[in-house]
């Protein structure tokens, strides 16, 4: 629809008599990111509605269409050819994820999360393109970005591609959605505002930042206690190397850069099918609790599935790992291949030793321990032993326990959709399979979900083993720098042995990282402020409303005559 | 029609746009005597207005029109001048007025002929704001204009509109007390009354005065517009305004000021020059304030008071709008955000900056009046215009609801409403003019603006009634022995009007819509007559 | 608004007007450029070259003003109680009511003479419509707003009246229009504009004048007389 | 005789503008409106005033005549200035009526 709209535009300001109105409207840049983006977004829209289609029985009609602006906007918008439509896609990007997030439960606060700050993302933008246009620029979308306007610009993509200082909306929006509509959004939003600094800001100089970012952020995804808060924070991790890999200027940076964006797409979202299945079955989403919740709430049926799931798991794992042959091994390479300076270099070594430790701790925990590990017991018990205060503003700051809203939403559509054996699960599966028959209606919904992740799990394969199918075709000496990286291995063993020696020490400090939420809450009270003080200004005196007409008369002419 | 262009009819238009509203005004009385129903009478003459207001789009019309009524000529007399300018803005003066009386049932079902009477003074004044070129003939007409609109103001005749009405009534009067100031200015420097020659004469007058009438001239029309330092009392002016009165008074006649206001500046004074070249502008003002100082610095300097004014008027009417807990209120301060969106437009200078304001003066017009009628549809329901009152009543009357979101998307500048195409082309333009501050409060501006818009929808589509639904009469010192003209709705009573009325003013509403809606598609169409109109603006300064 | 404020206000108001006006002190022009003194009564045939001005030359000024007094007659009309009181509760002594008696019917043709011979001498429709509204102030101050509305003017009457001022007033305008081709057109109607100085001159004026001060004077006589029986 | 009137024009307004900015009573703001209005008026009729000009009222002989026009401005000025007051007293009245008093503090319900 967006794109008609805008061909209504098209042909009727095709007739502008004013300097750039003129070249409003471009046709598509077919170049390789752009192409590239989109399909692999085409592609994520397939596999998630295939997942999302067999289980969820409860979204609405409403939901999938905000769902559906939201994955149309990310898919059209790489192949916009002028600011002007990647603007109005950028819009429907965020305006349906509102909606999606409007559709939850407990949708209030995420949408208080969410929309301000995109708000602001969105005035930003409109912002830099006005002052673009101002230095002499046109709407067209070329591969010199900006040339004017950068700051905001900046802060734009920034906020959207939730880079470090801006990354709260993320986190306190995806980990408290349905784990399913997590699902979905974890691919798009993110990867918009990365392929916006590519369009925009081509040369941003953003390196270092990026591999700042890449480490910082997979501390606080260290830190996390629950499942899809640490997926999240993962998100800002990786775009951390999207961005360095991008703002490398390098041969390889650029095409590194966007493959991640694409790999990441892809096994990012298998992971995030993997913590929703597990979440179902388990029941709960503290990452320390998935094993214990496995002997009371699944019987034995669901433990041959398991392997598959194990399956899904350690490929989306190992693939955000960069352990070869999957596709984050191909991306990481090239990045870490291109960038300047050494310091980008040691640091994305950092992130990725991170990652490997994160993810070696999800496997650990979500499959194969058996006893939750000293330390992590001993604190949970001394912060049961505190009581709810500090729960609670935990929870607040991002590092989410399962809030009790969520939760009970959560197990009430696992029940339906996972369907084990329970009187509300026959009733929830009922409203998809009228024939009421429990069985089938788990088989098919397995059926369709592994699928979905074997799809994924393929492609992360198949993109790292062929990386050439998808890599612009000038790519060749591309090639060689992924076979010579295999020795880039050894941040991976740097990270899981990281994990296994020195992670239940570094738990406590850990869990006393700051948060930014402190900051947020500190603007918003200070904004309050502000607008009570204006209330309070306004006081409904006639006598002050015509004071201030007079001072502002005086003041204008006194200044006029100062100057005359 | 190949005739019409030189009918009498086309000759005296200017002229008939002012007296056909105006004899409506006893023909309105006259025709009720006789047993002719106001309401039938008063929509069938707008409806001949607004026929009017369309003529000079007839193709083959050469504009300017002039008309003098009298024949005297503009020197002598009085000059009624049909430009491009009033050519796109009439046919938005009339529509609006025509739309708001319809809407305007409840009261209008009350006291018929003084409602009808008193909207169509209004029309008379801003049509003939819009057309005179007459500094004191536009005096006239802004106090028709504004004596009409705060008497419908005054028209619930409760206490709450009556403070509205007083708070008006004052701020109305000293800011026309303000631009009669500047008239006396302008013409004891020139001796003349007449725009065209008052600006030729002006170049030969001390630049003190000239900046003494300029000044007195643009505070009174921002304060009758509400900008910035003289915006405080437009809320509380149209808070105990009925709806259909709070649509008037923000789309018509705000526009048709905003229309007078360029006159003054364009006509009288010679506007703003674009940015960069602003020595290739020598407009009459320029070489006056060449005597002292550097014209260039003055210019800059007025320049950026208008910024100053402009974004102070962005900032603070969106702040203050989140601020509210009334529909009314706060769709009068966003109306002082949007006024600011204007002045940033003209500010900047240019003839596609000044375009973009034209253009978002127009969508503005409708989406604040739609927006206008909504807000009265929820209070004839719900009894109050409290946003939490609101709960619930778009999820009973979804085409309301449609509506409001409709209306909320343009004036937040969101895709498929008009309001996008002119708030973007706007920020681009004024931008592209060198006015890059502007350009980012306009942007800025709908971040704050969506969240009070959104609040209010999102209230209106939740289950359930509100609890309260009855306004709570906050002022209880009102004596009980003075019977109230117009009370507010008792509690639990039926609504006021019937459900054919209802039928009319979902009419009204769905007409805004589909205005808005049709802007957006043919929004190339009036940016391309506004940028020509722009650019004979600042041509004839030339 | 504290005082200190507002002093500062209107003390920096008044001194920029100060400078304004040392500016303007060598302005030479004072008066209108075009001269009407010395050519209205080629023009319009009025000696009063006010009432020319005001009637024939900027006549829509006038039209417009009558407006604004109909409007106001309108608002306090609505706005008046429907229950009417007595104004006064204070009994005036026999002097005054039969004094008031003794003045009107005096004051009444003053106000016709300043009306009808408005074009000729000083005067007009505003100012004899302000002294005919001053008789209906004698009358319901002296004698309550009842006895005015019932004796001298009903109130429906006086809007009929003011009504028809205003309808006169276009119809002259679009008669101007069709026959003059100028809406509110005098001599190009092509009426003779007679004698200037004699009663019957100045081609529409007289008319123009009687409706308006038939307007001004039963406008603010309503408006008035509802602020008194508030 | 310029100075003088040019003084009690600046003057007058001085004084109104003080007054609208600090009375508390309504009918008071409404007067302080009118003195403002009557300081302009003085001002357009002195714009059209001559040196030994005379009364525009045509007579035989050739004279110097103040004006004409301001004098037709002012008095259209008046009439609006009149219907202006006039509108305010209603409302003062009828804001007695209903709030019980004209201080100004009864009409601050709308604020904020």
């Amino acid at each position: 629809m967006s794109v008609r709209l805008t061909a209504v535009v098209g042909t009727v300001a095709g007739s502008q008599p004013s300097g750039f109105w003129t070249h409003a409207l471009e046709a598509p840049v077919l170049d390789w990111p752009g192409v590239f983006l989109a399909a692999v977004f085409l592609v994520y829209v397939a596999a998630a509605g295939l997942y999302l289609a067999g289980t969820q029985p409860r979204r609405t009609r409403g939901w999938w269409i905000c769902a559906g602006v939201h994955a149309g906007g990310a898919v059209a918008l790489p192949l916009a050819g002028d600011l002007l439509t990647f603007f109005i896609l950028w819009e429907l990007v965020t305006l349906g994820a509102v909606g999606v997030l409007w559709l939850e439960p407990g949708a209030p606060r995420m949408v208080r999360a969410y929309l301000p700050v995109q708000l602001v993302a969105a005035a930003a933008l409109m912002g830099a393109i006005g002052m673009h246009v101002a230095a002499g620029g046109t709407l067209a979308i070329t591969g010199e970005g900006l040339i004017g306007g950068a700051g905001l610009a900046l802060l734009a993509v920034a906020i959207k591609a939730a880079v470090f200082p801006f990354h709260v909306w993320l986190v306190n929006t995806y980990p408290q959605s349905r784990p399913a509509t997590a699902v979905w959004l974890s691919a798009f939003g993110t990867k918009v505002g990365v392929f916006a600094l590519l369009r925009l800001l081509p040369d941003s100089g953003l390196e270092l930042a990026g591999a700042i970012v890449a480490v910082v952020a997979v501390i606080y995804a260290l830190s996390r206690r629950t499942l899809r808060g640490f997926l999240s924070f993962h998100i800002v991790s990786q775009v951390g190397f999207m961005i360095a890999g991008i703002a490398a200027l390098s041969g390889a940076g650029v095409p590194g850069g966007v493959y991640h964006v694409g790999n990441h797409i892809v096994y990012k979202g298998l992971l995030f099918m993997v913590a929703a299945v597990l979440i179902e079955r388990r029941g709960s989403e503290n990452m320390y609790l998935l094993r214990q919740g496995e002997s009371t709430a699944s019987p034995k049926p669901a433990q041959r599935r398991d392997v598959l799931l194990l399956v899904a798991a350690a490929v989306g794992a190992l693939s955000i790992s960069g352990v070869p042959p999957f596709n984050g091994w191909v991306s990481k390479s090239l990045i870490k291949d291109a960038v300047e300076w050494p310091a980008t270099y040691y640091l994305l070594i950092a992130g990725s030793a991170g990652t490997a430790a994160s993810f070696t701790k999800f496997i650990w925990l979500g499959f194969v321990s058996s006893v939750v590990p000293d330390p992590l017991r001993r604190l949970s018990k001394r912060r049961s032993g505190r009581g709810r205060g500090k729960d609670s503003s935990a929870e607040r700051a991002g590092s989410v326990e399962i809030a009790a809203g969520p939760e009970g939403s959560e197990s009430a559509e696992s029940a339906g959709s996972a369907g084990s054996a329970g009187s509300a699960g026959s009733a929830g599966s009922a409203v998809a399979e009228p024939a009421g028959r429990p069985g089938g209606d788990i088989a098919r919904v397995g059926l369709v979900r592994g699928l979905a992740m074997g799809a994924l799990s393929l492609l992360c394969l198949l993109m790292g083993l062929q990386p050439s199918w998808f890599l612009p075709p000038a790519a060749e000496e591309f090639e060689a720098t992924v076979a010579a990286a295999v020795s880039g291995l050894w941040p991976v063993l740097l990270g899981v042995g990281f994990f296994f020696l020195l992670y239940g020490r570094c738990v406590p400090a850990l869990e006393r990282l700051p948060s930014g939420e402190g900051v947020a809450r500190g603007a918003i009270a200070g904004f309050r402020r502000a607008i009570r003080a204006a209330r309070e200004l306004h006081n409904g005196d006639l006598r002050r409303q015509l004071g201030w007409a007079f001072a502002g008369l005086a003041a204008g002419w006194v200044l006029l005559l100062v100057f005359v | 029609m190949a005739g019409l262009g030189d009918s009498l009819l086309m000759q005296q238009l200017p002229s008939l746009l002012v007296a056909v509203p105006l004899s409506f005004v006893p023909l309105l009385y006259f025709l009720e005597k006789v047993g002719v129903p106001a309401r039938g009478a008063a929509l069938a003459g707008m409806g001949l207005c607004l026929l009017l207001s369309f003529l000079p789009w007839v193709e083959g019309t050469e504009l300017p029109i002039s008309a003098s009524p009298g024949g005297w000529g503009g020197l002598l007399g009085i000059e009624l001048l049909l430009d491009g300018r009033a050519r796109l803005f009439l046919p938005v003066i009339s529509a609006g007025v025509f739309v708001s009386a319809l809407f305007g049932t409840r009261w209008s079902q009350r006291w018929p002929l003084s409602f009808y009477t008193l909207v169509f003074l209004l029309f008379t004044g801003a049509n003939g704001l819009l057309l005179t070129n007459d500094l004191f003939n536009a005096f006239v007409f802004v106090e028709i204009a504004g004596i009409a609109t705060h008497a419908l103001v005054a028209f619930r005749g409760d206490g709450d509109g009556l403070e509205s009405a007083f708070k008006y009534l004052m701020a109305a009067a000293v800011g026309g007390i303000l631009i009669l100031w500047g008239i006396v200015l302008v013409f004891t420097a020139t001796g003349t009354l007449w725009i065209p020659l008052a600006a030729e004469r002006l170049a030969d007058a001390p630049p003190v005065f000239v900046a003494g009438a300029a000044v007195l001239l643009a505070s009174g029309i921002a304060l009758k517009g509400g900008l910035v330092p003289m915006h405080a009392w437009k809320a509380d002016g149209l808070a105990g305004a009925p709806s259909a009165v709070a649509a008037l008074l923000s789309g018509p006649i705000l526009t048709a000021l905003f229309g007078f206001g360029l006159r003054i500046l364009y006509g009288l004074f010679g506007g703003f020059p674009v940015m960069e070249g602003a020595s290739a502008v020598t407009g009459g003002v320029e070489g006056s304030f060449g005597v002292l100082g550097s014209a260039g610095e003055v210019r800059e300097l007025l320049r950026g008071m208008v910024f100053v004014v402009a974004v102070s008027s962005i900032v603070a009417g969106h702040v203050m709008a989140l601020a509210q807990s009334r529909m009314k209120r706060m769709l009068a301060y966003s109306s002082i955000a949007h006024m600011g969106y204007i002045v940033v437009g003209v500010g900047a200078g240019g003839e596609a900056a000044l375009a973009a304001a034209l253009t978002h003066a127009i969508t503005h017009a409708f989406m604040k009046v739609g927006w206008f009628f909504v807000c009265g549809e929820l209070r004839r329901t719900r009894g109050t215009d409290r946003i939490a009152a609101a709960r619930g009543a778009f999820r009973e009357a979804p085409w309301l609801g449609g509506a409001a979101i409709l209306f909320s998307m343009s004036l937040v500048g969101i895709p498929p409403a008009a309001g996008f195409g002119s708030k973007w082309v706007l920020v681009l333009e004024s931008a592209n003019a060198g006015a890059w501050g502007g350009a980012v409060a306009i942007a800025a501006g709908g971040a704050l603006a969506l969240p009070y818009y959104l609040r209010i929808v999102v209230r209106g589509f939740e289950p359930g009634r509100p609890r309260a639904a009855t306004p709570v009469p906050w002022d209880s010192s009102e004596s009980p022995s003075c019977p109230e003209p117009a009370a507010e709705l008792p509690e639990g009573a039926p609504p006021h009007d019937t459900t054919g009325a209802l039928g009319v003013r979902a009419v009204a509403i769905l007409v805004c819509a589909a205005l808005i809606l049709g802007g957006f598609a043919g929004y190339g169409l009036l940016f391309s007559e506004a940028f020509s109109v722009a650019t004979e603006l600042v041509g004839s300064v030339l | 608004m504290r005082t200190g404020w507002a002093l500062l206000f209107s003390v920096a108001l008044v001194g920029c007007g100060i400078v304004t006006l040392i500016a303007g002190v060598d302005l030479d022009t004072h008066g209108a450029i075009f001269d009407y003194a010395h050519h209205s009564v080629q023009h319009t045939g009025a000696v009063n070259v006010v009432s020319a001005v005001l009637f024939d030359y900027r006549g829509l000024d006038t039209l417009g003003e009558a407006t604004v007094v109909l409007a106001t007659g309108l608002v306090v009309a609505v706005l008046a109680p429907k229950a009417r009181t007595s104004m006064l509760s204070v009994r005036l002594s026999l002097v005054v009511l039969y004094g008031v008696a003794l003045v009107l019917p005096f004051v009444s043709v003053l106000g016709f003479a300043v009306i009808l011979f408005g074009h000729v001498s000083p005067g007009g429709g505003f100012t004899g419509g302000v002294v005919l509204a001053s008789t209906a102030v004698f009358f319901a101050v002296v004698y309550t707003v009842g006895g005015q509305q019932s004796y001298v003017l009903p109130m429906d009457t006086q809007k009929r009246i003011e009504n028809a001022a205003i309808a006169t007033f276009l119809l002259v305008g679009f008669g101007g229009l069709v026959t003059g081709g100028a809406f509110l057109a005098n001599a190009a109607t092509g009426i003779p504009l007679g004698e200037p100085g004699s009663l019957l001159s100045a081609g529409l004026i007289p008319l123009l004048n009687l409706v308006a001060g038939m307007k001004v004077g039963v406008g603010l006589a309503i408006v008035v007389v509802c602020l008194f029986s508030e | 005789m310029g100075a003088i009137i040019m003084t009690t024009v600046l003057g007058l307004t001085g004084i109104a503008i003080y007054g609208l900015l600090t009375r508390r009573h309504l009918i008071r703001l409404v007067i302080c409106f009118n003195v403002l209005e009557i300081a302009v008026l003085l001002a357009i009729v002195y714009a059209g005033f001559v040196e030994g000009g005379q009364a525009p009222i045509v007579g035989g002989a050739e004279a110097a005549y103040v004006s004409a026009l301001p004098h037709a401005v002012a008095l259209t000025a008046i009439v609006i200035a009149a219907s202006s007051t006039a509108l305010m007293l209603a409302y003062v009245v009828r804001i007695y009526r209903t709030r019980g008093s004209v201080r100004i503090e009864r009409v601050r319900r709308w604020r904020g």
